[in-house]
């Protein structure tokens, strides 16, 4: 059976509990479903907001082949991946991961890969809205995510 | 010359001052890291976005490339700084 | 702030929605929450349902020191550990982990420590009925998950 | 002689035919294994429960315990087949 894959790129909150059923809801052979949420934080107060840019078309586009790059490294029943742009309040959902296998480990690991490499390929940057009203810094990409996408390469 | 669809994003596009331009690059340029030192020299906000050309990305067509990528056939380039989604 | 921690064992399903909801609303810090929900499986047809038998008393009390030790090893602003007892129809939800962190490595490396923990430690023993009516075996405890909780023993 | 409680879950409960029972132990039995051993000896049941006893696991007042753990003191024993939860 093909692995269901739903990936998106939207500036519409998400909602976990649906698609993490939609996942389970595949076949009475799910064993295992993880999932990860990246939320806006407010940096202990400092921060108003989180804007996310894009690149319309290549996020999508990239996004679809980190997803086909995981489903071949894992035995994976389906995936999701939901990618939001725009204005994001602390608390605010940002990205949302959801594996689903027979075994824990490959659903596990697949979501940690995929957030790896959305972290260092997905056309995303983010800017800082500041709690005093100022508009702040472009967020500066972290040396640890890059050598967090790294460890794929050789493992696998 | 070859007419480039190129475009910005994040504090690339904020340096320019653009989000989005169509140019006409010289054949001489062959590459995405001779086409960013070629930018360079189309004034100062092109100077500003590259005056760390390292730590600047690009992507011919929608897919990641290296600085040494060559850019003939290409319809959109795109610069911008390492990605921070996730 | 002392995390915030949740285990319990019960018969009544669980609601991950609820469970994600309650940690990410433990404040603006939290940037990340993994979770692992483990589900009844048919076995390709094979099993009409998973019967989980515990130690009431025993369960609750192992699963709360490997909860102290994830939070020794990582640092979470909170985590929930739920695990279900009795009949298990193939896509129940038998055992829900989530955590919560300002980093998502150390919410993904601590919902795998957990679940690795739980399947070794904790005491619960799955029997299989099968879909032909008949009661089937002992489910038969795994060299790979006594394996997958070592790991844990070098690294961390 | 001393009283202790045993329990037993999974497919010892069912080869012995008892969930929990209270058991006179002699002094002589000092560790875990030596009182799987004697149980052994307490007829059938607990021969085919015991029969690999390598592969029982056991815990003391609800903690998990190797072969080798003194049982002087407990409460309360349980004995079980590896876990399989999660």
């Amino acid at each position: 059976m093909q692995p269901r894959l739903i990936f998106r790129v939207q500036a519409e909150p998400f909602d976990l509990a649906q698609e993490v059923k939609a996942l389970a809801a595949i076949g009475d052979d799910v064993g295992a479903v993880a999932s990860f949420t990246g939320y806006c934080r407010s940096e202990g107060g400092r921060l108003a907001a989180l804007e996310l840019e894009h690149y319309p078309g290549m996020a999508e586009e990239e996004i679809g082949r980190v997803v086909q790059d995981a489903v071949t490294r894992w035995p994976l029943s389906g995936l999701t991946v939901i990618h939001r742009f725009g204005m994001m309040r602390p608390g605010d959902g940002i990205v949302l991961v959801v594996t689903a296998s027979s075994h824990r480990t490959a659903a596990f690991e697949a979501a940690e890969f995929l957030m790896d490499y959305l972290k260092t390929r997905a056309p995303f940057w983010k800017k800082e809205h500041r709690a005093d009203g100022s508009i702040g810094e472009w967020v500066e990409a972290k040396d640890f995510d890059d050598k967090a996408a790294e460890r794929w390469q050789t493992l696998g | 010359m070859t007419e480039i669809k190129l475009i910005y994003f994040a504090w690339v596009r904020e340096r320019i001052g653009l989000a989005e331009e169509r140019v006409d690059v010289p054949h001489s340029v062959a590459t995405v890291a001779e086409l960013a030192s070629w930018l360079q020299g189309r004034g100062e906000e092109y100077a500003y976005a590259f005056e760390n050309p390292a730590i600047v990305r690009a992507a011919i067509d929608r897919k990641h490339v290296k600085p040494d990528a060559t850019i003939a056939g290409a319809r959109e380039i795109a610069f911008f700084p390492p990605m921070t989604g996730g």
